[in-house]
């Protein structure tokens, strides 16, 4: 796979409320190509206790426009200084880095389960689905309506269901009380979740058992990003695994979580 | 442009530009950013007897200008190794050295006797500096009769350059360094990463699964820097210095204060191609001091 | 609002931050700035028996989040301190603690002898970790029979609080720690600056006058860390933690790992009014977290 | 002396060749009184490798506007990245700092000796000679007629009088083989210098041997600015003092100068 170190100009920042917000950035050279899940390692501009790059999913891309954007939420100094970063302004990037979702062949009915900033990936992956013909239904939970974000991206590529813990959008609870995993039919062959571990871990249960399969990306510090520092493992039945190299894509009964 | 070639021992590097061990795996991942053939050499990730996991995440802290990894030398083994990480690097027009771990002085002979058979391995580091294993590692580094009894060990089974890797955990690093000197060590590696601490004040715990880590960034600059100058003063086998490279500048400082080589560790994580623009650097130093060699900043500080 | 008082062996202190030797001249100076009645303690610059001028600049260098200074305990002497810069400082509501100097066991009895006299002077921290002076300092630091030599000899002469300032320079900071309570310090207060070095690549000169200094700031944050969770966990006396202590958090991680009392050193360069913002946040987390006292904090890592 | 450590307001940054510019800040709360050789402590906002504040000299002051001005050179991050700085920024001054010129009763005619970023206590100096009615001549130096700035300022001040090394502008030279020096009357009484130490040891040594004083303001590298680290010595006839603090004016006769 062929990745780019380059730096990249600020189209613009789209804030989306108190603390997330879209990073458009303009490619100087061809974009290679993405894959839903992919990556980009961010290095953020001269900030006090930011040392080492950021990781972030890709969000979308076009690359007759080599425009690449990135969905971020402001949790700390680097989140915080990407997101005041001014159009014109030249940003780092390594990419595209990490494996992708799985799309197995003959796959008809996709359910795709995503919580906070781990909706990011889904866009790229929603729109693949749907090239291939794939029914998609998407379940964004957040803790109140002010968290379900990009739903109008979603609506293009499959149907939209929601939860919130206070319920003041869709069905009240968190994603794993939705009731499309209470009813006896269990449409779904293929189930792909991105968001907090625990929500991931939640999920990987409950699907697993159903005996559908279950894809994650996992969280994770990060020191390179590349696969050489061994800092970003996860244990697996076969041993510790790179997050950024091996994954951060992985089946969830090859994982082996702890808490 | 100045010559960049330099030696250690009898040891002869294109250029004295080489990766740390565990900064950049085998290589192998880093073909897709830069051309390993430029490199002047290549410490990879440390070996041990057998297959290790490492420690438990999270392995890693930032810190102020730096970060601490409790990695805790995973790898395959070195059987693995041989059979099939080897065959795919040894033709590499740079030098591959491989990086030796172990718990007890017989670990540390069994891998070197494997390496000795090599071909496209010329040199050995005997790390006896790794603070992330509990046996082993690092309490080999911090006395001197224990620093000698696993070099001495080593001397006798490997024939080719033997570089030792020193802790910067310790009171006298020239002490340690004219101690392996006397125990047949062909070269000196400084520094391995000064034990540190990472605690997350929020949740009142440590950052790291194993409480503590190995500091490596350019924080440590400036002990690795009075580190390589003490041990060059102390020794009269030559020294590669390590420890916050982050550019051609670092690098010329190191060679002032007595590097022959330098290893780029952590500054591998921010840029993967930053071991090629510092190459680059040093020839546009060295063009506009207007010296003929690398060599001639070897120890050249004016003091 | 939480409490905020400790005590360190028998003294105790409205609040547990204080500043540190070197960082914050005697204090006059910094009335301009802060209430100094509101600070734990006032650590003041190192005393010597007699006149020093320090070393000759440059004495400091900038280092990534750090910094070097071979300052070497430029002071006037304790007789004109005593005479001229005690009677002005004595009335602050908060303790001034002398920082103690010597290149022989004898000057440091004889400070300390004077200082026993001073009323307001209720503790002293003896400094075995200067790493800037020829003589003495932190040679006295680094090995374990000598800090148990010279706190020994100290002790017999002094009646009030005894701090010992441990240098991190060492092996294995725990022995040094155990070896100065065995010798009869109330107290050990760690880290002293770490030896370092700074080049100018350029010049091909090192920045210092005195080729190496020490290393304070941030990046010295994560061994600083280290060496107090080792100690606290070693020792049974109360451990005063420092080292690139910057802002409340940093004191809580300190506290966690098992520090009684804070000092901040390099902080005040950048920031004169740091250690009462550090008061506040602290008092903000104890709230947050709902701790009755600081105290709670101390060595409260749960590992 | 009324210190204040307060963030300002960037109103605008002038630049005046490729590597010197003028910064404008406003302060949120009333200027304390500004002294001729005063100066600042500047913390650069966020930049790699920029741990410690600057120090710069203050330029100008305008007590009703509240606002306070700095002439600065880039010559490396920090004073790159604070000609970088944008209107409505703010940056953290601690002032004023140090000691001050001093104007001695009586006296008649002065002469300043600046050179590269030395100029800036000048102009406050100037207006205060000035008010006093004391006759100025500044004599600036520089190595072409790029350097020679802020004149149009000097010249509401006194008479000027330029050497460029290369002839460019004014008498070719240093400033100290200006021809002022060479006439057998030297009409000033008093002589104050700032600019790089060899132009101010060299001035000091021909000044004071025609019996004349000198007051020079030394440039340092300092950790603290406000008397507390030690680090920015220079040595005296007292012994070492701290340039911050005892100066950064001196008298050269108290000085003792090394290389
Ligand atoms: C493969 C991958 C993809 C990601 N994609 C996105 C994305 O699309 N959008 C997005 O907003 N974020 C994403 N993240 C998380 C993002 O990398 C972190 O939020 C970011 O690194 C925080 O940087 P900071 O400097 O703001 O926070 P810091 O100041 O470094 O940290 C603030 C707090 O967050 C915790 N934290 C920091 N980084 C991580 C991490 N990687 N995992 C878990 N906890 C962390 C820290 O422990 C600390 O408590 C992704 C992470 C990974 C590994
Ligand atoms: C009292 C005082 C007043 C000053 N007034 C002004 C002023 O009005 N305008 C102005 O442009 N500059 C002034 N300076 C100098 C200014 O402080 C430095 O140029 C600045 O600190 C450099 O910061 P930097 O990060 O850009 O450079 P750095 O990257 O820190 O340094 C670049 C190079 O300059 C050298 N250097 C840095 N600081 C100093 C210093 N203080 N003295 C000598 N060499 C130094 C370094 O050794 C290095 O080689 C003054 C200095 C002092 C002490
Ligand atoms: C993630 C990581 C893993 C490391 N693994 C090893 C190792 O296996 N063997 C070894 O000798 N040193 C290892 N080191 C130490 C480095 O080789 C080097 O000595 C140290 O990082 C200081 O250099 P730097 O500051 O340039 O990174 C490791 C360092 C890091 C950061
Ligand atoms: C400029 C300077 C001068 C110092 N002088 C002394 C001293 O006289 N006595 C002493 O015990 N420590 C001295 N120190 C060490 C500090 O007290 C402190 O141990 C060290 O700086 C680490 O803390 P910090 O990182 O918060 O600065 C000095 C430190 C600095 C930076
Ligand atoms: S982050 Fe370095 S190997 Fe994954
Ligand atoms: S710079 Fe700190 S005393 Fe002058």
């Amino acid at each position: 796979m062929q990745k780019i170190v380059e730096n990249h100009e600020v189209i613009e920042t789209v804030h989306l409320n108190e603390n997330s917000y879209v990073l458009r950035l303009k490619s100087p050279v061809e974009i290679p190509e993405i894959h839903p899940g992919n990556f980009a390692e961010i290095q953020v501009p001269d900030t006090m206790g930011v040392f080492l790059r950021r990781p972030f999913s890709i969000l979308d891309v076009n690359y007759k426009n080599r425009e690449i954007s990135f969905y971020i939420k402001a949790i700390g100094s680097g989140t915080q200084k990407l997101g005041e970063l001014q159009p014109g302004m030249q940003v780092n990037l390594i990419y595209p880095l990490g494996n992708r979702y799985t799309i197995p062949q003959g796959l008809k009915r996709a359910l795709i389960v995503g919580g906070g900033t781990g909706i990011a990936p889904f866009i790229l992956l929603g729109k693949e689905l749907k090239e291939k013909g794939i029914e998609t239904t998407f379940l964004i939970g957040g803790r109140t309506s002010k968290d379900i974000l990009l739903t109008d991206k979603f609506s293009e590529y499959g149907t939209i269901e929601v939860t919130t813990e206070d319920g003041s959008m869709g069905e009240k609870g968190f994603v794993t009380s939705h009731s499309l995993f209470n009813r006896n039919d269990f449409p779904f062959e293929y189930v792909y979740t991105c968001g907090p571990d625990a929500m991931m871990k939640a999920v990987g249960h409950l699907v697993t058992q159903k005996g559908v399969v279950c894809e994650a990306s996992l969280e994770n510090m990060m020191a390179c990003g590349y696969g050489i520092c061994l800092c970003c493992v996860t244990p697996t039945v076969e041993g510790n695994k790179r997050v950024c190299y091996e994954g951060p894509v992985f089946n969830v009964s090859y994982l082996k979580w702890q808490n | 442009m100045a010559k960049l070639s330099i030696k250690v021992h009898d040891l002869e590097f294109q250029n004295p530009v080489t990766v740390a061990s565990g900064t950049f795996g085998f290589g192998e991942e880093m073909t897709k950013f830069i051309d390993l053939n430029k490199l002047g050499g290549i410490f990879v990730k440390g070996l041990t007897i057998h297959n290790r996991e490492g420690n438990d995440y999270p392995r890693m802290a930032e810190t102020a200008s730096g970060m601490l990894n409790s990695v805790g030398l995973q790898n395959k083994g070195i059987d693995y190794f041989i059979k099939h990480i080897y065959p795919n690097i040894k033709d590499y027009n740079t030098h591959i050295i491989a990086n030796v771990n172990g718990s007890t002085i017989e670990d540390y002979i069994a891998v070197t006797e494997k390496l000795n058979e090599l071909d496209k391995v010329p040199a050995i580091e005997l790390n006896i500096s790794c603070p992330n294993v509990k046996q082993g590692g690092m309490l080999f580094g911090i006395s001197c009769p224990s620093a000698i009894a696993v070099t001495d060990a080593v001397r006798k089974v490997y024939d080719k350059t033997l570089i030792v890797k020193l802790s910067p955990n310790v009171t006298d690093i020239a002490e340690m360094a004219k101690a392996v000197e006397g125990a047949g060590a062909d070269s000196v590696s400084l520094i391995n990463t000064l034990l540190g601490m990472a605690i997350n004040a929020e949740k009142r715990k440590p950052v790291l699964s194993t409480i503590t880590g190995g500091l490596s960034g350019p924080a440590i600059k400036p002990v690795a820097l009075r580190m390589v100058w003490q041990v060059y003063k102390a020794v009269k086998i030559p020294v590669i210095g390590m420890g916050g490279i982050m550019n051609a500048t670092d690098a010329i400082e190191f060679f002032l204060a007595g590097s022959s080589a330098i290893q780029v560790g952590t500054a591998n994580f921010i840029d993967p191609a930053i071991s090629l623009k510092i190459i680059t650097g040093i020839n546009e130093y060295l063009d506009r001091h207007n010296f003929d060699c690398v060599e001639d900043l070897i120890g050249a500080l004016e003091v």
